[in-house]
């Protein structure tokens, strides 16, 4: 709203609003208890759990090759870094080393999935923010990275496509041609999604200065990924704590500088693009030999616990584990999903705004309830 | 005897029913173009499994509207509710009384003398729509404020500021029309064009502009459809609404898009007359009857419309507002300027 | 400077870029694919219905051991036979059956089963699953899952009594954990 | 072990072989972690000299660092590190569960992070059942939600936290699921459903407590 705080003419009264969790644009079953006053957000209470399924309780249960599928369950757009960090995490407490065509295939698979995922942002926010075309030519491209997970492991949003010692399977023939041929093609699709909302007046205007975090204020509420990049801190697991073989690849970190709407929308853009970068890296190294590493057919753990993350496409993902001596189940297994934590900025990154922005910093955190309710 | 008779009872009534079949059919087939425009946009295809490549979708979609239940929230305030449809739908259709979409026609002959085959033409018609539209907007406030829903209500109560912020420029980007045709009725308008060999568009661009935005602001479609966005209000103002009264809110959307193309038409594109009528190798152009220039004219707005709705996104409350009073009145009162002064200068 | 920005404001070149693009696609070839007519098919590991084979079993639970929701049930009783005089133990499966509705997908019973080819499958291409009845119709027991009653296949896939044959797989031998 | 402490390095280098052989490391046999004593690290040092009696143990284990607290002294530590040793990011905190254990049932367990170095460190501090825990909502405002999502799931009271309820279950729910005693098949939950059957408060009775 314009202007200063004006004192009102007449008695106001706050509208209690529940936004969701049936709405079109709280992403899944996200409900939020507005206060408003006229269209302002006076206070924002975000309720969750209406996804819940008890992942965590079930992890202690499943061996741990069988905990894998789970993990698909979590961020279930973005499947192949769900794997990942929890495949990394066994491999740290394990004391396993992958052979790097396994590291490689994981990369690719994992840029892919963060692709996928943020042209499913994409999609989502543009939608959210009114403009309807941008999901349909996202959607198009998620179609060939889903029919490259097909050709892949047979899955195409489920994938369980990752194991403890490497991957399950060799590439199949052509995969290699596949995957570049989209890889090439991609950033000149990603410029005509830049086309049609870069640049717009009425894009900018919905998204600059809207739910603007600071730097301090993102790391003090634990924000990773890009709303934490988005406001200037340069910080990606992918290079602070490099797993499977990030550090031979060479890729930028983008960050933006007012912690708004509109820099996270360019950091993302820009995130797919050396996504893309990333694999095309990946693709020219990828080296010969084994994709599995000498695992025992029983995987017994030792006594101790293990952290790990990932850089998801929401920010970071970790597992931490707990074992017992010669278990074969994880005594606990905690997951840190960064959509939870990110989704706990929203009230003060909303406070004041109108509802129409309530959509635009939903759409910008990127949640996906999957992951936030376990 | 009977003359008197037929001349005002029987002839407009044959007319009127005439139109509203046309124009309510033309609606219908406008939600399958827009949905067709749309979809060949967003690289698919539409509907096209409803008779042969999907032509009978909208008859579909009137049966299963019709067919539907109608449902009615148990804390509504029921009369309003029940009223609020008809509140838009009707002023929607009233405008088209007076829209001329074609000169006086003896029907090939058929007639015994030429007759316009618009429904009447008054003196001040232009006023007419203008007053007649804007009644339009009591049905969505009183529908969305008789669901008693939260979303409707605020979705009504955007659509109120909205209409009254974009009819002031609307009107001043009209009033630099008249200044051109001297005159408030629509066929005088285009009759003014004719004369002038001169479609208004070309002196009046800055008022065609600051037009055709308030009639997508006016119409409430993208990227200035508030009142209804479904991503922050569910729905807005019919979010309670199902069956033919959904049907009636949905319908009268369509049919003021074409009031507003209509009206962009006669007011800047010569209403029915054919382009170029003084070249001579396009002369067979004449072949075609104005009816035809009109739809087409008309088509070209209504794709432009759709078009808008496939690009842009939506425009949030108050930066509609900064839109209206910032940019669009000031820029149609510099307009009017302008004109008034070419027109003094030309015409002396 | 101001009155560059004014006009840039006035004439929205940035709102043309978007148009361009939209107005662009209006002509383009379209992606849509008339699914009942038109089917991509899948590829060779994709993930489908199941397929058994009993005579290649050798019923020793591995995939209902892998099953990370245990929706496989083996019953089986063993069997002796004399064989050059001598005895011989042979399991024979009584029920194999496994609980389709709850299952994920996720292929691990395919990957632990041991026999050369897989005695259970899921490269079957076939996906359309959708049942009006899912307790019994998406209950499939041995002699279901060997003759794919009801079950409507994809196009060119047979059932595996009239000899359909795992999908190779390609490249799962080089695995190092397999070669050890 | 000790080098490893100090830069953590990814895992595929930090559980290679200390010689390299001619087999390569993923033909070779795993090389499972070890644990070592870490009473020497400087954060843990500084935070022994800073808070006095903080630091009971500190457990170095495939790279990372553990460093078990008195509860009483959680708040004045957590402090201490963020202020005084740079880590201002709480990454993450949770809690395990040892219900046969003697000192305490619970683990709670935070992880912090300084962006000079890359450096991340783990508090663990036991709890007993009855037993509740200083909040460090005064310290990260991020732990806000994950002492809800621990108070939910194992029933660990937070004293001070400014809005202890329930998180991903609903108010009334009867039990904490990640405790080792809740079932992993669940329980009836017709408390949510039925509120007129079954007593707000309280969902059906379990077995022992006389229901179905």
């Amino acid at each position: 709203m314009m202007g200063g705080p004006l004192e009102p003419l007449f008695d106001v009264e706050e509208m209690e609003l529940s936004f969701g969790p049936q709405h079109p644009s709280t992403h899944g079953v996200l409900r939020v208890m507005l206060k408003l006053d006229g269209e302002k957000i006076m206070d924002a209470k975000p309720i969750i759990g209406y996804l819940h399924r008890g992942t965590e309780k079930l992890f202690e249960t499943e061996p741990f090759p069988q905990c894998i599928p789970h993990t698909d369950r979590l961020d279930y757009v973005a499947a192949a870094t769900n794997n990942q960090g929890f495949v990394v995490t066994m491999e740290k407490l394990l004391g396993i080393t992958i052979p790097p065509r396994a590291a490689y295939i994981r990369m690719i698979l994992a840029e892919l999935g963060r692709i996928s995922s943020h042209l499913v942002w994409l999609a989502t926010h543009a939608i959210d923010l009114g403009a309807i075309t941008p999901f349909f030519y996202n959607f198009r491209e998620r179609e060939e990275i889903l029919d490259l997970f097909e050709a892949y492991c047979g899955a195409r949003l489920t994938l369980n496509t990752m194991r403890v010692g490497g991957v399950p399977f060799e590439l199949p023939d052509g995969w290699v041609d596949q995957c570049s041929d989209f890889i090439d093609r991609f950033p000149k699709h990603v410029d005509e999604y830049e086309q049609l909302l870069t640049g717009n007046r009425i894009w900018k205007r919905r998204t600059i200065g809207i739910g603007v975090i600071s730097a301090e204020e993102a790391i003090e509420m634990g924000l990773t990924g890009p709303p934490l990049r988005g406001s200037g801190v340069k910080w990606d697991i992918r290079k602070v704590f490099p797993y499977d073989h990030y550090d031979e690849i060479d890729f930028e970190i983008p960050v933006g500088s007012n912690g708004d709407t509109y820099d996270r929308y360019l950091v993302r853009m820009q995130e797919m693009r050396q996504s893309a970068r990333i694999i095309r890296q990946c693709l020219d190294r990828l080296p010969e030999g084994p994709v599995m590493a000498k695992v025992p057919k029983v995987l017994r753990s030792p006594e101790g616990m293990v952290y790990a993350s990932v850089e998801g496409p929401k920010g970071e993902l970790g597992y931490f584990i707990v074992a017992t001596p010669k278990g074969t189940t994880p005594y606990r297994c905690h997951v840190r999903p960064p959509s939870f934590i990110n989704l706990q900025a929203l009230p003060e990154m909303v406070q004041g705004l109108l509802v129409a922005d309530l959509v635009a910093v939903i759409g910008t955190l990127d949640i996906v309830l999957g992951e936030i309710d376990r | 005897m009977q003359a008197p008779l037929i001349q005002f009872i029987v002839i407009p009534i044959v007319k009127i029913v005439v139109i509203l079949a046309v124009v309510l059919l033309v609606v219908a087939y406008l939600t399958f173009a827009e949905r067709k425009i749309l979809a060949y946009m967003q690289v698919r295809l539409g509907p096209n499994r409803v008779g042969p490549k999907g032509w009978l979708q909208p008859i579909a979609d009137g049966l299963k509207l019709f067919a539907k239940e109608d449902l009615i929230p148990a804390k509504a305030e029921k009369a309003v509710f029940m009223l609020a449809p008809a509140m838009i739908m009707v002023p929607a259709l009233l405008a088209f009384s007076v829209i001329p979409f074609a000169p006086a026609t003896d029907l090939f002959g058929l007639l015994p003398k030429a007759m316009p085959p618009y429904v009447t033409d008054i003196n001040i018609a232009l006023l007419f729509v203008l007053g007649i539209s804007s009644i339009g907007v009591f049905g969505i406030i009183l529908g969305g404020w008789s669901s008693n829903n939260k979303f409707s209500m605020m979705g009504g109560l955007r659509s109120a500021a909205q209409m009254v912020s974009y009819e002031v420029p609307m009107g001043f980007a009209i009033i630099a029309v008249l200044l051109m045709a001297r005159s408030l009725s629509l066929v005088k308008i285009v009759e003014a064009q004719q004369a002038a060999h001169l479609w208004f568009f070309i002196p009046g661009i800055l008022a065609l502009g600051i037009y055709f935005i308030c009639g997508v602001a006016e119409t409430n479609r993208n990227p200035f459809d508030l009142p209804e966005a479904e991503s922050e209000l569910v729905a807005g103002f019919h979010t309670e609404y199902s069956g033919m009264k959904f049907a009636f809110f949905f319908l009268a959307e369509y049919t003021n898009m074409l009031v507003v193309s209509s009206l962009a038409t006669i007011m800047f594109f010569g209403g029915w007359l054919q382009p170029f009528p003084n070249v001579a190798w396009l002369s067979f152009l004449g072949v075609i009857p104005p009816v035809i220039w009109f739809a087409v004219k008309v088509a070209c707005f209504i794709f432009v419309y759709m078009w808008f709705r496939g690009t842009f996104p939506r425009y949030r409350f108050d930066q509609l507002m900064q839109v209206g009073w910032k940019w669009l009145i000031p820029l149609s009162l510099a307009n009017l300027v302008i004109v008034g002064v070419g027109v003094l200068l030309v015409k002396g | 400077m101001a009155v560059s920005q004014f006009f840039s404001k006035l004439i929205p070149t940035d709102l043309f870029a978007g148009l361009r693009v939209t107005g662009g696609y209006f002509l383009r070839k379209k992606e849509t694919v008339q699914f009942p007519e038109q089917r991509r098919e899948p590829t060779e590991r994709f993930r489908g219905l199941f397929s058994y084979d009993v005579d290649r079993c050798i019923d020793c639970h591995l995939c209902a051991r892998a099953c990370p929701i245990n929706i496989i049930f083996i019953r089986d009783h063993a069997e002796y036979e004399e064989i050059d005089g001598k005895k011989k133990k042979k399991l024979v499966v009584d029920r194999y059956d496994i609980d389709v509705k709850r299952c994920m997908f996720c292929g691990l019973c395919e990957e632990a089963c041991p026999t050369h080819p897989k005695s259970v499958w899921l490269t079957t291409k076939t996906y359309e699953g959708a049942n009006y009845e899912r307790n019994e119709e998406l209950y499939f027991t041995k002699e279901r899952l060997m003759s794919w009653d009801g079950i409507k296949a994809f196009p060119g896939v047979v059932s595996p009594a009239q000899g359909q044959e795992p999908g190779n797989l390609a490249g799962t031998k080089t695995g190092g954990g397999e070669a050890a | 072990m000790t080098d490893e402490k100090n830069t953590p390095k990814p895992e595929d280098q930090a559980a290679a072989p200390a010689q390299p052989e001619a087999k390569p490391p993923w033909l070779d046999k795993p090389v499972t972690p070890e644990h070592a004593d870490a009473m020497d690290d400087p954060d843990v040092a500084a935070l022994a000299a800073g808070v006095e009696g903080a630091v009971l143990s500190a457990d170095a284990f495939a790279g990372e660092l553990t460093i078990t607290i008195d509860p009483a002294k959680l708040v004045d530590a957590c402090r201490f590190l963020k202020k005084e040793r740079g880590f201002k990011f709480l990454v993450d905190m949770t809690a395990v569960d040892w219900p046969e254990r003697e000192e305490g049932r619970f683990d709670v367990i935070y992880w912090m992070h300084r962006f000079d170095d890359s450096r991340r460190i783990r508090l663990r501090i036991v709890a007993g059942e009855e037993q509740s825990v200083p909040t460090v909502t005064g310290v990260w405002k991020t732990s806000n939600w994950m002492e809800r999502e621990v108070y939910d799931m194992f029933g660990i009271v937070f004293d001070g936290h400014p809005n202890l309820e329930r998180i991903l279950l609903w108010e009334g729910f009867n039990g904490h699921p990640l405790r080792k005693d809740f079932p992993v098949e669940g329980i009836d939950t017709g408390a949510a459903v039925q509120p007129d059957v079954y007593p707000e408060g309280g969902g059906p009775l379990t077995e022992e407590e006389g229901g179905a």
